[in-house]
């Protein structure tokens, strides 16, 4: 893990994700681009599917109920940051933000932003990637809670060791 | 003899009934021992058992790796967060 | 061009691009993920290059004046839209917004942003492409302030018949 | 004749020194019939007119089109937003 002195802002927080203050805080003088994602509740779910390994039928949801295990979450979202870095180096600075607590639908629940110099840098697949990861090593779990019942969503993914 | 706490998560906190139980155990306990005494102790856990992470201290641990002392574990499922 | 009933904004302004305005504004309740870019001033150029055509070498910037031809820089915003919706019919809402005036460094000066109801449906590429197209066909120019001088900005994509 | 306003962006707006100018051209006048009328009038528009871009109702045009009436036209350089 090689030592950054690019701004890395990792947070668990039961408070509204406020992109505008993420983004400015990863943006230096030499960034000229933010990749971002954020993913919010969806009230409704047409497909029939299978997304980060989890089978589901279109449904409806009433809210989301997120716990984390914020210790062991703070240190494997400072690790998916240290990876983002060690493929990416050109990545300026990154935030990886997760809200927890009773979300409705239409609420950002998770934001991923990296910065670069320049767009064309990997800067998309980087912030991807963070994404991607967030959703197998780190240890947040959400309920459901739906018009005709409520269940805990499982992932499939094992770690492996070393991760 | 090695105290540790043990922490349940999501649907592991839902069947045990519980957030967390303190256990001792015997010096060098494998976590797949620890698994074994926590179904003695909680049976309900045994259903989830083939898709339970196990944390030691934080970093995801395995069936044959040693328990140190003081150690914090937890059980979970795979994750679902995001 | 089909029609959509799906939220498209498309913006030149001279105020503050506000991301979670934007982002709530083209969120559905069938939305599960937001890909977004942000472009910024940068203050400093590091590399010696090529980036959307336009040779440069390491400089410092004072500011930048943009500077666009408003009813032709909507329309064409709009057919990028379009051509997203084209490409991707999994994306939802889309609000590409360019902000216009006098910009120092680290302000955000364009926004990209695709929704979506998952993530692996595209939305990434859907914002990169919205990026790059409005880099191409966009009638907006930059002038560069520097320490030294002055100077217009020019892109080198000529359009095509069509496009 | 065939009214029409040309309006200059960026490069061409500096080197042009002024933002727009109004035309009359004759009938079926084509693109490329109308940029040499304008370098005749604008002699330091010629420099940039290899990198170019012209516009005729907000559309991109080409040499060989011809400019419909009233029509609103505009020369630029490739576009540097984002």
């Amino acid at each position: 893990m090689k030592p950054s002195n690019f701004p890395t802002i990792i947070s668990i927080t039961e408070d509204e994700i406020d992109l505008n203050a993420l983004v400015e805080k990863i943006t230096l003088t030499s960034t000229g681009a933010a990749a971002i994602f954020t993913g919010m509740v969806r009230g409704k779910t047409k497909r029939t599917g299978h997304a980060q390994g989890i089978a589901y039928a279109p449904h409806e949801t009433t809210y989301l109920e997120y716990e984390a295990y914020i210790p062991m979450a703070e240190k494997k979202m400072r690790q998916v940051a240290d990876e983002i870095r060690e493929k990416w180096d050109v990545v300026e600075g990154i935030a990886i933000v997760q809200r927890i607590g009773k979300l409705y639908p239409r609420t950002p629940t998770v934001l991923i932003a990296c910065t670069a110099s320049h767009r064309d840098t990997g800067v998309f697949e980087a912030a991807r990637y963070g994404i991607d990861r967030l959703k197998e090593i780190v240890p947040i779990w959400k309920k459901e809670f739906m018009p005709d019942g409520e269940e805990w969503v499982e992932g499939e993914y094992i770690p492996k060791r070393e991760e | 003899m090695n105290k540790v706490k043990v922490l349940f998560f999501a649907t592991m906190r839902t069947r045990a009934k519980r957030s967390s139980i303190d256990l001792e155990l015997a010096e060098n306990t494998t976590i797949a021992e620890l698994k074994k005494t926590l179904i003695a102790k909680i049976p309900a856990l045994e259903a989830s058992l083939p898709s339970t992470l196990v944390s030691v201290n934080r970093e995801f641990a395995f069936d044959e790796e040693m328990i140190p002392t003081n150690a914090e574990i937890a059980l979970f499922p795979p994750v679902s967060g995001g």
